[in-house]
């Protein structure tokens, strides 16, 4: 009983490899059901009609790609594939080539063009200062796009004088920088606000939807998961649930079996 | 005869890696000029991470720091491209030594001059000048966050507490009721003025209940983001580097 | 400012055919009849008010424009009535003009008739800003200089329109916003509380906080610890000097270091930041000095391990595996290190003790150590032990605006189940 | 001395504190402009900021390589990664840092295969972790962390797809776990927080708390 307690814990990442490839390698199909978080704000964007602003800033570095970015790409088809003009920002330093590869490659397969169908602002210090600063005036935030382009005039910008002027922000964040979106964003500058975070902040988006703050989010890769089956663009997330939800499983059995044994034995230490 | 064993390990590894690479470029799977040879570049490095797992062993501790070095870089060079260039340097001191049809903004002397100070915190001497960056940045945003977190926390927070407690359905009532007791019961928990004795004691374990339950719903959540990352990385494994699943 | 509606163009045309409908007389009548249709059929053609086959748009009854209040003084709001006529196919188009009369050709709002309404009103009255920089340049040249627009509002559908008269109003902006007074007036309070607690706690330092389990939890680890002639570890969070996490943590770590200096046993600190390093060998050495015990002190053992967060698990589970300390202590602020550290320490079964704020990391820890102290806690124990009235005041201060939230909380949703909404008034959001 | 050290950055923090709170209940423009001034002089001091952590990064590895601590030689590798793509970026593919960034530079090409893969998978190693801790660590060991973990156990199954497959009421008792009683925990924590941060911002204004100014008064 003791040793089954005490085995080598690279047993147990062998295990967890394992639950990981085998579904990616043999794909079982799963059904990947929208819940009303993902639908509310698929909606918001599905809503707009073209020629329409969203701002999309990319808040994260690549510590959480494998979550935020399936988003981003989701996210990105949707507002290319309804010609909705996107502005891209980030507030982190490491965000900028994740953001721009991104923006860049979908806007690429729908045919649009830097500066005339979206633009990519790139990154600037001081997370809510940013925020108040675009919310007075985009232009004095970012005088030039990534890419050193000057903002003023640019079509992509065209009836974007601040943030008020936005139909539709979404804020997708790997920390604490939705609440400075919120605090600084939303609250002061009146626009809708919707959150695509990493799984670890999922649960502190609840009380910010119910008060009306959010108008949505997305959780984690299954968030993105469902977003792909949405705008009917299943890729690597969609692909991901299949090990995710094995692995989940073996997590509880993990857990059950763990306290099942630590109950027999008694309970010492 | 363990660290013997751990180079043979290594050294396995390193020429099945070799192999696996150069069979794959040979056969034309990966493009060596497009990206083949970055994927190739990535795989190593993600591997190199993943002997963590084995146990902490040089390899590790070199892609780390190479990590560590190279995010520092590409930190500062973005800085440059995206804030003092356009901000400072083309604001300010091109077109004090250049006529590029603009006048130079000078308010922008102020943060200039402030943001340099901040580099005094290294000086023994004149770290005190420092702390003027420091008093400016910090009490702005004191100045700041005051109010807007009233707004938008504290009032917005507390709207939805005034909903009427029946909604018209028996569960929707249960549920508004139990938001209630919970938040009520939660902010008694870090209540730190009075002994958690009687009614407070019993309110406060409510509140523990809650807290419980809430963590609990957070530790699913990030099981759930922690495999997320681990999906992601084998399906570059798999798909971008072997190709084996499309 | 606000001018009369144009209702009264429409009241004023059915009120004439209605007093002359009794007479007799065909002449009159036939002139009035010639008039009335010449009338709407200019009426018409200058776009003033008309009805075509019948499904006659009913106008709203009235149309004004004022000067939005609380704002920077760009915008104008204007408000009126709801129409019975209002539908999807019916919109409402609304021209501005910065010269009384006119020409008003500058469209500034097209909405469809039943959206937009004023909140509150149920749905009787329409609300809508409108900010004119965005449709006329700043009027430089203007020599009247008091900036006054005019608008037009028309109701119109695929075949048929109706206008009324205008409206005007001037863009001013005001000192105060009004809608934020009960905010204005939470931060004053709050202001004053805390100033207050402080110099209270000042003057009587013994303010009364509650027992914190976590620390007993503390000299019974550190008993067993000495039980078993092992060392204890205190391990700092990822924070730097000016976090709150980690100047509670010193607090905290200044207590253990005394009774570990009474117990006489060894106690290993380690640090990720130089300036954690030498406050803490600073407050470890004056713990032993204070158990009058200073050549029990050893400099090495508060330390650094690393300087990067996995290279510091790395050190950490290091010490963790190979010297088996009896009691772990986490305390700070962590982050996602918190559960391969806590986990290893689990594994050497030490007794654990976590005091963090980082909620994304407590679940972790509730699971893997003996007992957690959570969020507020962690400053609460460091209040309780270091007595320092700035703590101790601004924690009371904390306590009542709790208290005060929670009596509003209960109090509002009482009232708003029966039917007063008074409480949600005041503390509405501006 | 204690004048320029003290008293000035003391009087700098009262003075953009209180400015900065009032600016808030003021909505004339001339307010509104302030805001976008000292907001955008914030911004521009926090790009000199980002400098401050590569500073002491260099310094502390620089230290180490100096005094040959155990394992200083995997600190060369800090300073090699980085002169490499500080190099490379300033080189900025042929037209110099002086020009506007060029795309799809060996800079990038640098973030996109070593930085990227490095920081994504560092953190998924935390997935093993999370396993072997589930295996070996989380035990209900008290009346509290029972509740946590089947609390845990119903929203691990309940958000992924198999949930459904198990049996239909565990996505429901998740969706309701979410959004009652986390809910209710996380607002109220939401709400303790945020006063600790309005005090904290007034204690800032007052000089009470000084700790931001990194001590030795």
């Amino acid at each position: 009983m003791d040793k089954l307690l005490k085995i080598d814990r690279r047993i147990i990442f062998v295990f967890v490899a394992l639950a990981v490839t085998i579904p990616l390698l043999f794909r079982f199909k799963m059904a990947v059901p929208p819940t009303r978080h993902v639908i509310s704000m698929y909606d918001k964007i599905n809503a707009l009609s073209e020629g329409s602003h969203v701002l999309i800033s990319f808040d994260y570095d690549p510590s959480s790609k494998e979550e935020l970015q399936p988003m981003a790409v989701a996210l990105l088809h949707h507002c290319f594939k309804k010609n909705i003009k996107v502005i891209g920002m980030t507030l982190y330093p490491a965000g900028t080539g994740l953001a721009e590869k991104a923006i860049k490659q979908i806007g690429k397969e729908y045919g649009k063009k830097s500066g005339e169908d979206y633009v990519f602002l790139g990154f600037k210090a001081g997370s809510s200062l940013v925020i108040m600063n675009m919310g007075e005036d985009i232009y004095t935030a970012f005088q030039k796009d990534f890419y050193g382009k000057k903002t003023v005039g640019m079509e992509a910008l065209k009836g974007v004088s601040s943030l008020r002027d936005i139909d539709y922000a979404v804020n997708l964040t790997a920390g604490g920088i939705y609440e400075a979106w919120i605090v600084y964003g939303r609250e002061k500058y009146n626009f809708d606000l919707g959150v695509g975070c990493t799984a670890v902040m999922g649960p502190e988006m609840y009380p910010f939807i119910q008060s009306n703050q959010l108008t949505g989010f997305l959780g984690g890769l299954k968030g993105a998961a469902e977003y792909e089956t949405l705008i009917d663009h299943k890729d690597r997330a969609a692909a991901g649930m299949s090990p995710q939800s094995v692995v989940h499983v073996l997590v509880v059995c993990f857990i059950l079996f763990g306290n099942f044994l630590y109950f027999k034995s008694g309970r010492q230490k | 005869m363990n660290k013997s064993r751990d180079i043979y390990i290594l050294f396995f590894i390193l020429i099945a890696f070799f192999i696996v690479s150069v069979v794959y470029l040979s056969f034309g799977w990966l493009d060596i000029w497009g990206d083949g040879l970055g994927i190739i570049t990535a795989a190593a490095v993600t591997l190199a991470m993943y002997s963590f797992l084995y146990k902490d062993n040089p390899v590790f501790k070199i892609a780390e720091n190479l990590f560590v070095g190279v995010a520092m870089g590409y930190s500062i060079i973005i800085v440059w491209f995206n804030i003092l260039k356009p901000d400072v340097f083309e604001a300010l001191i091109v077109p004090v030594f250049k006529d590029t049809g603009k006048a130079p903004q000078y308010t922008v002397i102020v943060p200039t001059l402030l943001g340099l100070f901040m580099f005094l915190r290294f000086s023994s001497k004149l770290s005190w000048l420092s702390r003027w960056s420091f008093a400016f940045i910090v009490g702005m945003g004191a100045g700041i966050a005051i109010p807007n977190f009233i707004n938008a926390i504290l009032l917005r927070q507390l709207e939805p507490m005034f909903a009427p407690l029946y909604t018209g359905s028996f569960w929707g009532t249960i549920n508004t009721l139990l938001v209630l007791i919970g938040v009520v019961s939660v902010l008694f928990y870090f209540f730190f003025s009075l002994e958690h004795k009687g009614v407070i004691g019993g309110v406060s374990v409510i509140g523990i209940w809650f807290l419980m339950i809430a963590f609990g719903a957070s530790f699913g959540y990030t099981v759930m983001a922690r495999m997320s990352l681990l999906i992601g990385r084998m399906q570059f494994l798999l798909k971008d580097w072997l190709g084996i699943i499309q | 400012m606000c001018l009369p509606s144009f209702s009264l163009c429409s009241s004023g045309l059915s009120g004439q055919t209605h007093r002359f409908a009794p007479t007799q007389n065909s002449k009159i009548m036939n002139r009035i009849l010639f008039t009335f249709v010449l009338s709407i059929l200019i009426l018409s053609y200058t776009s003033t008010a008309f009805a075509v086959r019948g499904n006659r748009l009913i106008p709203p009854k009235t149309f004004l424009a004022f000067d939005t209040p609380n704002d920077s003084g760009k915008s104008i709001t204007i408000r009126w009535s709801a129409s019975s006529s209002e539908s999807e196919d019916v919109e409402y188009v609304v021209y501005a003009s910065a010269k009384k009369n006119g020409p008003f050709r500058t469209e500034v709002l097209r909405i469809s008739s039943n959206t937009m309404y004023e909140e509150g009103t149920d749905s009787r009255y329409h609300l809508v800003g409108i900010e004119p920089d965005k449709f006329f340049k700043k009027r430089a040249s203007d020599k009247d200089g008091n900036g006054e627009y005019f608008f037009k509002l028309v109701m119109s559908n695929s075949d048929s329109a109706s206008v009324g008269v205008i409206a005007s109003a001037t863009p001013k902006g005001n000192l105060f916003n009004w809608s934020r007074l009960n905010n204005f007036i939470i931060m004053i309070i709050f202001s004053i509380l805390i100033l207050c607690c402080i110099k209270h706690a000042k003057r009587a330092p013994s303010l009364f906080i509650r027992k914190i389990k976590g620390l007993d939890a503390i000299d019974d680890a550190l008993g067993r610890a000495t039980e078993m002639g092992k060392p204890a570890l205190f391990v700092h969070g990822l924070n730097d000097m000016d976090s709150i996490s980690t100047i509670a943590a010193i607090n905290i770590l200044g207590r253990i270091a005394l009774r570990v200096a009474e117990y006489d046993t060894p106690l290993k600190v380690s640090n990720i930041y130089p300036i954690v390093l030498s406050v803490s060998q600073e407050v470890v050495k004056e713990s032993y000095l204070e158990a009058g015990r200073p050549d029990a002190y050893v400099q090495d053992n508060v330390f650094l391990a690393a300087s990067e967060q996995f290279p510091y698990v790395v050190a950490l589970s290091g010490i963790m595996t190979r010297e088996k300390p009896a009691a772990n202590f986490f305390v700070g602020y962590f982050y996602a290190e918190s559960l391969i550290l806590s986990e290893t320490g689990a594994a050497t079964g030490a007794i654990q003790i976590a005091a963090t704020d980082a909620f994304t990391q407590l679940p972790f820890f509730i699971t893997t150590c003996d007992y957690t102290l959570m969020g507020e806690e962690l400053y609460a124990a460091s209040a309780y032990l270091s007595r320092e009235p700035l703590l101790l005041g601004s924690l009371r201060a904390q306590d009542i605006a709790k208290g005060i939230l929670i009596g509003v909380i209960v109090f509002g949703a009482f009232l708003a189940t029966c039917g007063v909404h008074f409480i949600s008034l005041i503390f509405k959001p501006g | 001395m204690n004048f320029l050290k003290r008293t000035v950055p003391m009087s700098i923090a009262f003075v953009m504190g209180i400015l900065m709170a009032f600016q808030y209940y003021v909505p004339h423009e001339a307010s509104q402009n302030l805001l976008k001034v000292v907001t955008k002089w914030g911004m521009i001091i926090s790009g000199f900021a980002m400098f401050i952590g590569a500073y002491s990064l260099f310094h502390m590895h620089w230290n180490r390589i100096k005094q040959k601590v155990s394992g200083w030689g995997y600190s060369i590798f800090v300073f090699f990664g980085a002169g490499i793509t500080i190099i490379f970026g300033l080189y900025n593919g042929g037209e110099f840092f002086w020009d506007d960034k060029q795309a799809g530079t060996m800079f990038d090409w640098i973030f996109d295969y070593v930085q990227v893969p490095a920081a994504s998978t560092i953190f998924s190693i935390l997935a093993f972790f999370m396993a072997s801790a589930a295996y070996r660590t989380f035990r209900a060991r008290n009346k509290e962390a029972t509740i946590l973990l089947i609390s845990a156990i119903i929203v691990m199954l309940g958000r992924v797809p198999i949930g459904t497959m198990i049996s239909q009421y565990i996505p429901i008792a998740a969706d309701w776990i979410m959004s009652v009683p986390n809910l209710a925990a996380k607002r109220a924590i939401l709400i303790g927080v945020s006063i600790g941060v309005i005090a904290t911002s007034i204690k800032i204004i007052f000089g009470i708390e000084r700790a931001y100014l990194g001590g030795g008064d």
